[in-house]
């Protein structure tokens, strides 16, 4: 009759449509959307491209400290696309290829890891919130969004991202229970790419998956494979649509892979093996696609060929502009350090921003 | 006392039936609901404030006139009371989140300090948090453990907020409405010890204040006498007894506005009298203090004539409250730092 | 085949042992030690006592704010009991049940109650930690003694207590956590009360059992009747030995009932109806264990009159004793609040101290 | 300013191949190293301090030799580091919480204030939280957001807390030992643009550090300027162009100890110079310069021949790379402000 003390639940199944070479898993089931396909590939492709650049301009000096987003395109791509302008996308700090779609432009992103603030200038109507560095620190904003467009009348949805390691962070649970007890129209995406830093999964939690936290709040959730563009916008989507429609958060846990280091500033060499970093290398989401595209005979090693030339071409130009625009940076005033502390400046810090002027021209005499 | 207190929009002291004015408890409750009533962006959040009121009563009965909707009673957990109040800011709301008390809001630190603070700057002004943070604060009501802290340089250390404390009803009810007004987040600390402890009559339109300015509450030549909050009180009365037992009349500022910090009004009269008494109730070292001091050298150095002094709590934690008193800087205590200056 | 959005478990069955009526659910199941009841009894007696007098000296003005525990007794004692000396017992701020039990002094408790620190003076040995006030801040402390006792050595258990509202802190989530991955002995035992003062118990957290939060961190855990006093202490027992045999967490969630204030600062007519409280009332966990002992012929009026005398006589004495102490402390060097800042005095605080004095003497002067 | 800054215990820039000497990363993971030895009871914890060692590398090898027990890598939560670092310490144990970076401390804030500094107080001697929290702080390495704070006033401010900073890999050598000798908690801020900006040689075994006490790192009668941490080399250079270009010595002080701070060093130094100057690269408002100030006050006001001045970070948040610099007290900006205050 009783259980004196229940043990933690099963694993649960991982959904999956599509195989790793390409083919549907069950080809009656889902006919996909070709077009919205090809359009998720074309932003997997650029993401991947971007991420290349941004490592060798890091290597080479040219920008700071980012986080790479290799091998979790699919993740990224396949959720992100399941939300419309209307809705809000509130990342942690690796979403640069969500960003991306959501019209982050490339010429801000490069200045801002030049290390200018000036890339992070947020258009106020975009419903696109800047990358948040403290780990699972975004999530109760997204809570706090979601609950504000519902009182305000809106059908907004919120899509937030975080990573494995961020659901041991009191934040993550503070927000989850929110996010029920207000019935807040979130989805909480999970990338669970393996490792926080140098922690692997299973040295994180005790628990089977991480998306079973969820019910710990009585919140929906399901695993699917991350690196399955197809299985993560069928999820993200369905998750979607209850946040719209019957205002009930979910959680969804992608499992994928960070191919890269954890920041520039990160030897992976340290903690994991090549071979687990070869066997992920096998699954890579954007060959999946790519042969999925193939196999319906829609993409060719030609046409491939030509979009990578062109996203080269839009790289090349937009590092041309930022490097113009810094230069525009490098001579303007320095007391954009003042700017923005507040909406309307202080006496105080105007005070300081008089005195920060008299000293830079006697630095400069 | 009363008097004085009285002539220096202190109000009076409640006692016994006199039912005259309004608490301070009573006037943010006022200034809350006057606000929600004006401003349909403006929701309160936090633990208990609204079934029950808040457990002062400072939100009482505003989820009757105002529905759940916008009077939040949340979950048990300070950073997500902090974090999903700012993402409410961020779409459109305008929240008073409520920490229980002060010293339970260190739990909301990281927040308030890693965005709240921040989210403006980061979006290069695209972003805005407009949202207050009230928290009961300071010593003097016989409480708990941690609930008796006074850390106002906390928050006043942090770029990008502004940390207000009133010192009076009328006053808390003018700084809540200047607070809730401004676009950006603003902590609003209650010196729960004059919650209950006098009276004011509250205008009908809530008096202008500006947060930035601190206030001078009495006028004087022999000394600057510089606190905020339930210190004001017992400076008032040192200050009346040094009047009638010295003749010296000291000037008494409200501080009011921590941060940012009224500089010119702290040169200002103490490069007219030349003698500086700051008293907080917060501990010792690396008090609010030290930041009064150095705008006092910094705008009136050569003016003055003795060394700059510093009544405060030890740099021990608030005992409980049968030795409370003795932490606390007395009327006696101010009185004798004030002589002792005179004396220069 | 595959979940796309798996709901939340269904609830757990509260274990039970002792029928209201005091007759046993399964008699042959198990026979109670009855011995170990008497104790019991007397405890749960005591600390019900206590919490009425401290409630009417504080009515009067001779105490502080404090949180009673009437309705709480057989969680508190049911559970308490099955630890020895050797193991630590880690409270929340409800707990004087359980501290009475492990030895806390009547007389300091009244002292501390009173508003003097003297009177949470703490024995070195004793294994026995000062009450917690931010909730559920003890519980990482609970993981850390543990996780220290198993690296020297010992078989030691840590048993930490907490509230259905403590639930919701995020330092409840990363405790559970840690002890999950780092296998710490503890057994997590939540009071779930129904109330975290005004916020009733389902709008504190969307989830349908608080012990199945415990799931997410791969934790085995137990819904318990908390006015059973008999089943808290089978389910207790269990989990602890699984501590010190097996080295692993548990959570037991006792579902009972706060009968009084929150705190004496707090009026709960405010917020819940007197129908509730008058359920709980039939449910009260001594007449139940009363009733036990009534019907094993172990106890009856008399005997029960006998020993509410002798506890009434237990607190008298120990009122009066606290006076005296009190008297003394009022007498005593009110400089004491330098004490124990530091194991050394720092200079700085001895200055400080020195000036006290001074400030003092002119005072008296 | 390599001769001075060797001459003064600041070691020798490294250049090149050049590998005498420790840097501080090298200087800290010694100490640990000889720590855990010497003492079964030390354990380290924290986000990727054992198999990674570390983000800097400043636990590098730990768990190789002392084993997973004792180096803990932990999972990411820091309220629960520092609150099961508590509690390894309330049973027998000396942990070394490792915050990644005192940004995200503030996380752990309400553990360290509420508990780890309370709970001898508390218990009334009875139980005791031997443990040190090193956390790198600090601007001046081309970090992320949230990576360059310097927040030691937080900390200072905390009664039972004890905050030290180490300029040096030779003083962090020492320091780190003492602070986990210390039966108290240690807040152990590490200045991460010290990390291996330069090297020194450690002695064989650790120097006596005394937690508590400023250390004079340059004699002179001109002026005193006291800084801690990064700055006191930009303090040292301004101090040796002071001397080449005007000929006036300045005495330069290593706070070292934030709290409980050194107030007869501060006095006694500022009675001897008359002017004192106050470094840090916190932010103006409420920051450590007004403690250091107070004390040069209390103990050496009339002394003093011009207004105490502080040079320090802006009231702004850190800004991101490009312009860290225009943040950050340069040589300049000290030089200058050490000119300015000789003109009295
Ligand atoms: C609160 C906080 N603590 C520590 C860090 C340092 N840090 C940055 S990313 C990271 C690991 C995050 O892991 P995960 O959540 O799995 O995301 P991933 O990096 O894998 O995308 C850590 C520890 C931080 N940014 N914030
Ligand atoms: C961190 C923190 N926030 C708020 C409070 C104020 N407070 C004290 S008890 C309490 C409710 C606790 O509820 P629960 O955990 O269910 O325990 P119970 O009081 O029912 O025993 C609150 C909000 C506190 N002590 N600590
Ligand atoms: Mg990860
Ligand atoms: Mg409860």
């Amino acid at each position: 009759m009783t259980i004196l003390l229940a043990e933690p639940d099963p694993a649960f199944e991982p959904f999956r449509l599509l195989d790793r070479d390409g083919s549907l898993r069950d080809e009656a089931a889902v006919e996909p959307d070709i077009a919205m396909v090809e359009e998720m590939h074309e932003a997997m492709l650029r993401a991947r491209r971007v991420d290349e650049r941004l490592l060798s301009l890091q290597r080479r000096g040219d920008l700071g400290t980012f986080a790479p987003v290799k091998g979790q395109e699919a993740a990224q791509i396949g959720s992100i696309s399941c939300i419309g302008d209307e809705d809000w996308f509130v990342p942690s700090f690796r979403e640069m290829a969500a960003a991306l779609w959501r019209g982050q432009s490339l010429v801000d992103l490069l200045v801002a890891t030049a290390g200018w603030n000036e890339g992070l200038a947020t258009r106020q109507d975009a419903r696109n919130l800047p990358p948040a560095i403290p780990v699972a620190s975004q999530l109760p904003h997204a809570v706090g969004i979601a609950h504000a467009g519902r009182l305000r009348g809106e059908e907004s949805v919120v899509l937030t991202y975080f990573g494995d390691g961020a659901t041991s962070e009191g934040d993550f649970h503070e927000a989850l229970n929110f996010a029920s007890v207000l019935n807040a129209p979130v989805v909480f995406f999970c990338q669970n790419n393996g490792w926080a830093i140098s922690t692997p999964r299973a040295r994180q939690t005790g628990s089977r998956t991480l998306c079973q936290k969820a019910h710990a709040y009585g919140i929906s959730a399901a695993q699917v494979d991350g690196n399955d563009l197809l299985a993560v916008r069928a999820v993200t989507r369905e998750a979607v649509r209850r946040a719209r429609e019957e205002g009930r958060p979910s959680m969804i846990e992608a499992l994928t892979y960070r191919m890269e280091v954890h920041t520039t500033a990160d030897d992976p060499t340290r903690y994991r093996d090549d071979d687990e970093v070869e066997k992920w290398r096998a699954r890579d989401p954007i060959n999946r696609v790519q042969a999925l595209l193939k196999a319906r005979d829609q993409i060719d090693d030609e046409m491939i060929a030509a979009l990578e030339s062109q996203i080269e071409d839009e790289i090349n130009k937009a590092w041309d502009d930022a490097k113009e625009q810094i230069r525009e940076l490098e001579d303007g005033v320095p007391d954009a350090i003042f700017d923005h502390v507040f909406r309307e400046p202080t006496a105080e810090l105007d005070r300081q921003r008089d005195l920060f002027a008299k000293l830079e021209r006697r630095d400069d005499g | 006392m009363n008097d004085a207190a009285d002539k220096n929009g202190m109000g009076r002291e409640s006692a016994g039936n006199e039912r005259h004015g309004k608490t301070m408890v009573e006037a943010i409750n006022r200034a809350l609901r006057e606000v929600m009533e004006e401003d349909e962006r403006v929701v309160v959040i936090g633990q208990d404030v609204g079934v029950d009121g808040g457990v002062f009563r400072v939100t009482d009965g505003l989820i009757d006139e105002f529905g759940s909707d916008r009077v939040i009673d949340s979950p048990l957990a300070e950073s997500a009371i902090a974090g999903v109040s700012i993402g409410m800011a961020l779409n459109g709301l305008r929240p008073v989140a409520e920490m229980q008390f002060s010293g339970f809001s260190y739990l909301a630190f990281a927040q308030v300090e890693g965005h709240a603070a921040r989210l403006r700057w980061r979006s290069r002004g695209g972003l805005g948090v407009p949202m207050v943070v009230r928290m009961p604060y300071g010593a003097g009501v016989r409480a708990l453990e941690h609930h008796s802290e006074s850390r106002e340089a906390f928050y006043g250390h942090v770029p990008g907020l502004k940390t207000v404390i009133p010192a009076s009803p009328r006053r808390a009810h003018a700084l809540l409405h200047a607070a809730i007004r401004d676009p950006d987040p603003v902590i609003f600390m209650e010196p729960k010890a004059l919650y209950r402890s006098f009276r004011e009559d509250l205008p009908e339109a809530p008096d202008e204040a500006e947060i930035g300015r601190a206030r001078i509450v009495q006028q004087g030549e022999a000394l600057t006498i510089i606190a905020w909050g339930a210190m004001l009180r017992p400076v008032l009365k040192a200050a009346a007894r040094l009047a009638e037992e010295a003749g010296e009349v000291a000037e008494v500022i409200d501080l009011e506005t921590i941060a940012p910090i009224d500089a010119p009004a702290i040169a200002d009269s103490v490069s007219r009298t030349g003698r500086l008494l700051i008293v907080t109730e917060a501990p010792l070292s690396y008090g609010p203090a030290g930041e009064v001091a150095m705008r006092a050298i910094e705008g009136a150095f050569f003016s003055l004539r003795a060394p700059i002094c510093r009544v405060t709590g030890w740099d021990t934690h608030v005992p409980f409250f049968a030795r409370e008193q003795s932490y606390l800087p007395s009327p006696q205590r101010i009185f004798d730092a004030a002589r002792e200056l005179l004396k220069h």
